[in-house]
């Protein structure tokens, strides 16, 4: 046998289904990669595994009932999404939110951001190889705030206490110092996290000029929250347009420079400091007050033929709602914008290039939830 | 604009009261007519943002002309969605955002029942892609020139019924789980 | 490698601060008053009957249409020589836990606060084999009241 | 030099009772050691780790075992018979050959040879034929990466490996392990050879594909690697492998490194005694593994060659060479301890290099105040 001479060599790429069913893909979220030995050449994203139509059965279900819905869009950050959903129907409606109502709401939100990011944190640790630790730690500090929000909505993921005009029942009595407490055991986990991570050399090896992405490219592709702050344009609703009380409050938005991997992974760090201080500034302008307006319809309509966009900074970026109005009790059109959408489309732009172990960081560092991309 | 100035003479304290509603020039208005006039713009006051309704031929080349203008600079789509309006049709609905000038704008082009096609706004912002496959899929509108016309939430076959269109069943939940997932024991038969 | 010596502490810290978790099926977590299991009906004590008179109202407000009331004239009524102010009561109750989803809906719109979430353990482990299990009937959604296993919470 | 355990003369039969032993040893240590690693990592991770079975989860292993031995072994369907199901008997055997020359005390092992580093190193490698068997006979393409990885990997890290060995052999004038262990009795080698102690634990753990270096078989990437298509008994061979790989990792650094059964302050130790210390010196390189294991991320595959390649083989070499030079001038050993320690400082710094090629990571992050975003 004679031993073609090296330019006949011919190699062939090699397709691998990563997905839906895959220990790093967040959910069921598919992709299929083209790779030349190691090296990503083409990504190819499926998604709709976790198709519920939540769109449409909202159009179904009226404005008390739809709040249920927006909760499983994002399970990570439930808060946020009803958040954005009642904050529609209260725009339509023009229902004025009584004070300690947008208090309690805002400071749930940010412990909201705070949960949703550490278990980022703690699934980002998982990708990059450590072996469990990292999620551990997230579980550990999600868990005490999942107890709080327990103790005050009585779910653990899937709250429902948000509701057009306010919450729907008042907080426990100890809220206060069952807030600050959970804020000193959260302090001592991102303590941790930037003990585990932030410095480790593998860590940011790994992760450093790993996946970036340009401003104009982010700002293109309409990527929001973090992974948008990550390659340096400062935009966070709650600074640009504020909502609820956060133009009252004094806080910082982290941006980084690069667009890589690690910025996205320590904007968020840095942007769960910012959270702590905003629900310490909140907690000390809450006061008494009712939480719902005084006059509340018993079943809400709205007027015809009104339409909003509300958007809110969700932790996962822009977590929009487009909701028309026909009339009626129930949505004519809702319309979930989702940040993680957006997000996952950039993956492509980010992954191509880079090594089969950084397309998978460069997943998780997007953070997707995949509830929020199929809706 | 002439309803306006009928009401204006019937009663002088309503009249301050609808001119403050009907008036644009609180809003961008003012601004998105200079912007856009060579377009055909009709402007509405929406609860928080300006909405524009721009006829469906103008449509890719304002929103290309929105973008590019030194003094918007609608940078980012926040949003791209349909809204069927039954026998009025599709309205095709682009919430944008500008990013140095912080300002909203929404923009609505409607398109008759029977033909359900647009021009891409991938040509714009590249953001519109995932946004108009999966408008595409769930109302059954062609976006012309698209740069991957897939379905995205969708199976891959199903590209003959529109879930978001009213004329949409909503099935009922007991079609969608079945009479063999046991809620029907009787009839589950011998698969067990 | 500094920094990963640093991480090595950090999970030697971990190490020496000892475990945060607990091993369930053998304990239990104490649940908090507001804990939301799935919908129960409350037992009348004084009159020995149900709260629920079968008015609908949460079968209507449910989103995911897990409820079936079927409303009936109540013997135990005054007219009929009975201890009880109710006219009508209910007769059949089914909800179907497999589809309910938790949001406390049917709670807040009862009028006689005949339903309440179940807050104890018993209603976080409910794991069947067969979907139809998850059925209930009114005879198990009464029992837990009945025998005083949960204390219930409303909401104002 | 061969003192039979029970006196028996007859060669052949006394290593085949010896090899027994080392059996059924081995299942026992690699038991024991799946059930200390997950109750180590679990304490790590402050969770509780198995508790279920047995007091304090004591059986976990003999029931995953079971469960294991109980299980379907499945082959797929396009897979390469011969290939797929030899592969974990080609993983399997090279590591237990590893355990012929380990000395467990003075005396205690199954055969005493004059090359026996060379030996282990070289036996220890043949395992990577089973991996890349693995990984090209299953027909998957997550195995065929983790087969390829690990071939790659595990041809880059022997070098560094059998160098730093190697070094120690130099100061120790022997390849025969016992010899090595009794060169230590009062002083161990790691005095004197600290950087390769460094470069012994970080290419044992390629070696072992162990975190940072679980390329091969990355959960979150290769999704196990050559191993994914594999079930019950032969899925087991594989992970007994890897433990018992391990238990032997542990072994040759308590010999070659921490001096063995030797014991420096005064007098001989009893046989018990002995076994005691290197069981002792064993559990401290296990329990450092497993601490890297819950601390530290994976590396990149490119990343790791690079660090193999451009990093540990020319300290390696540089301390061949200046062990070479020390000895043939019969200069004090001491010089070796300060150029191993100039070398761990140098390793540190090109390692600190590589990953900081920007400023400190304090101010990559500009935080924008309350009128930047508007």
């Amino acid at each position: 046998m004679v031993i073609e001479s090296a330019p006949d060599f011919e190699t062939q790429d090699l397709l691998i289904n990563v997905g839906p069913q895959h220990p790093s893909t967040h959910g069921v979220f598919r992709m299929i990669l083209e790779v030349d030995g190691e090296i990503v050449k083409d990504l190819i994203p499926h998604i709709g595994y976790l198709h519920r139509g939540a769109e449409k059965l909202c159009e179904n279900n009226d404005f008390r009932q739809g709040v249920g819905y927006m909760d499983r869009t994002e399970y990570l950050a439930s808060h946020n999404a009803e958040l954005s959903y009642v904050m529609a129907v209260e725009a339509l409606a023009e229902l004025e939110v009584p004070e300690r109502a947008q208090w309690i709401r805002m400071i749930l939100c940010e412990l909201n951001r705070l949960s949703s990011h550490f278990m980022f944190l703690g699934a980002f640790g998982v990708d990059v190889g450590v072996f469990g630790t990292p999620f551990i730690y997230a579980w550990r500090e999600r868990e005490a705030l999942i107890d709080l929000f327990e103790e005050i909505s009585g779910d653990r993921m899937m709250y429902a206490y948000f509701r057009a005009g306010g919450l729907a029942w008042e907080v426990p009595g100890n809220f206060e110092e069952r807030v600050r407490e959970v804020l000193v055991s959260t302090r001592q986990g991102m303590k941790d996290f930037d003990n585990l991570l932030t410095r480790n050399e593998i860590f940011l090896a790994r992760t450093k000029n790993v996946g970036i992405i340009s401003a104009e490219d982010a700002i293109e592709l309409g990527m929001s929250g973090p992974t948008l702050r990550a390659s340096g344009v400062s935009l966070d609703i709650r600074k640009s347009e504020p909502y609820m009380y956060y133009d009252q409050i004094d806080f910082e938005v982290p941006i980084g420079t690069n667009g890589d991997v690690f910025d996205r992974y320590i904007v968020r760090l840095k942007e769960m400091e910012q959270s702590v201080s905003i629900i310490e500034q909140c907690l000390e302008r809450l006061n008494d007050g009712p939480i719902m307006p005084e006059r509340m319809p018993r079943m809400l309509r709205l007027p015809e033929g009104q339409e909003v966009y509300i958007r809110t900074e969700a932790p996962r970026g822009e977590y929009g709602i487009y909701l028309v109005s026909k009339g009626g009790n129930k949505p004519w059109r809702l319309k979930v914008r989702s940040a993680c959408l957006s997000n996952l489309q950039a993956l492509k732009k980010m992954s191509v290039g880079q090594y089969v172990a950084d397309a998978i960081i460069i997943l998780g560092s997007i953070d997707i939830v995949l509830s929020e991309v199929d809706r | 604009m002439t309803s306006d100035e009928n009401v204006n003479n019937t009663n002088e304290e309503e009249v301050s009261e609808i001119a403050v509603v009907d008036s644009l020039d609180d809003t961008i208005w003012p601004l998105i007519n200079r912007v856009l006039s060579s377009v055909d713009v009709t402007p509405e006051r929406g609860s928080i943002d300006l909405i524009t309704q721009i006829p469906r031929s103008d449509i890719i080349r304002a929103l290309q002309i929105l973008k590019d203008h030194e003094e918007v600079q609608f940078n980012y789509l926040r949003c791209l969605t349909a809204v069927d309006n039954e026998s009025e049709g599709v309205d095709v609905v682009y919430h944008l955002y500008s990013i140095p000038k912080n300002i909203n704008l929404t923009v609505k082009v409607n398109l008759p029942v029977d033909d359900k096609t647009i021009g891409t706004a991938t040509e714009v912002w590249e953001a519109a892609n995932w946004l108009e496959r999966e408008t595409a899929e769930m109302f059954g509108i062609t976006f012309n020139n698209h740069p991957d016309p897939r379905t995205l939430l969708m199976p891959e076959d199903m590209t003959d019924t529109f879930p978001l269109l009213k004329s949409h069943p909503f099935a009922e939940i007991e079609i969608l789980q079945g009479e063999l997932l046991g809620y029907d024991r009787e009839n589950q038969g011998d698969d067990e | 490698m500094r920094g990963i010596i640093k991480s090595l502490a950090t999970t030697m810290s971990t190490f020496i601060r000892g475990p945060v978790t607990h091993g369930y099926p053998s304990k239990h977590r104490e649940l908090p008053e507001r804990d939301r299991a799935f919908p129960l009906l409350l037992w009348d004590k004084d009159i020995d009957e149900p709260f629920c008179t079968g008015c609908h109202a949460c079968e209507r407000a449910c989103p995911v249409e897990c409820m079936t009331v079927i409303m009936k004239d109540n013997p135990n009524h005054e007219s009929q020589d009975g201890n009880s102010k109710r006219r009508k009561i209910v007769d059949e109750f089914w909800i179907d836990y497999g589809r309910c989803m938790r949001c406390n809906i049917c709670v807040e719109v009862c009028n006689f606060e005949a339903i309440a979430m179940n807050n104890t353990w018993s209603g976080h482990e409910t794991s069947v084999y067969d979907r139809a299990d998850l059925v209930m009937d009114l005879p198990q959604l009464m029992a837990q009241s009945k025998s005083d296993e949960i204390q219930e919470w409303v909401a104002d | 030099m061969n003192n039979g355990i029970y006196g028996i003369e007859i060669a052949w039969l006394d290593a085949v009772i010896r090899l027994h032993i080392i059996v059924g040893l081995m299942t026992v240590v690699v038991m024991g050691l799946i059930y200390v690693e997950r109750k180590v990592l679990a304490r790590f991770q402050q969770r509780l780790g198995p508790t279920r079975t047995g007091p304090a989860g004591l059986l976990q292993s003999v029931a995953d075992g079971l469960k294991l031995v109980g299980k379907e072994d499945l082959r797929p369907r396009n897979a390469d018979p011969w290939t797929f199901e030899l592969a974990p008997y080609m993983v399997f055997i090279p590591v237990f050959l590893g355990f012929v020359i380990v000395p467990f005390a003075f005396g205690m092992q199954v055969r005493i040879l004059e090359l026996g580093l060379i030996y282990f190193v070289a036996t220890s490698s043949l395992g990577i034929i089973g991996w890349v068997m693995a990984g090209w006979g299953s027909d998957n393409r997550y195995a065929m990466i983790g087969g390829m990885r690990a071939a790659a990997q595990g041809i880059s890290y022997e070098l560094p490996l059998v160098l730093s060995l190697i070094s120690v052999a130099m100061v120790s004038e022997s390849y025969n392990l016992n010899e090595i262990v009794l060169s230590q009795s009062t002083y161990p080698n790691l005095l004197w050879q600290p950087l390769v102690l460094v470069i012994f634990i970080i290419a044992g753990l390629a070696e072992l594909n162990r975190t940072p270096f679980d390329i091969p078989v990355g959960e979150s990437e290769v999704v196990g690697g050559p191993f994914v298509e594999y079930s019950g008994i032969r899925w087991s061979f594989f992970f007994l492998a890897e433990y018992a790989a391990l238990f032997i990792m542990g072994l040759i650094f308590a010999a070659v490194f921490m001096g063995g059964w030797a014991w420096p302050l005064g007098e001989e130790l009893g046989r018990g005694w002995q076994i005691l210390l290197v069981t002792v010196k064993t559990s401290l390189f296990i329990f450092l593994i497993f601490w890297i294991r819950a601390s530290v991320p994976r590396l990149r595959i490119d990343q790791l060659m690079a660090f193999s390649w451009k990093i540990l083989l020319p300290l390696t070499f540089a301390q061949v060479l200046i062990n070479g030079a020390v000895l043939v001038y019969d200069a004090p050993l001491w010089i070796l301890t300060i150029t191993g320690l100039v070398g761990i400082a140098v390793l540190v710094r090109l390692i600190e290099r590589a990953v900081r090629p920007s400023p400190a990571i304090s101010n990559e992050v500009v935080t924008a105040g309350n009128e930047g975003a508007s």
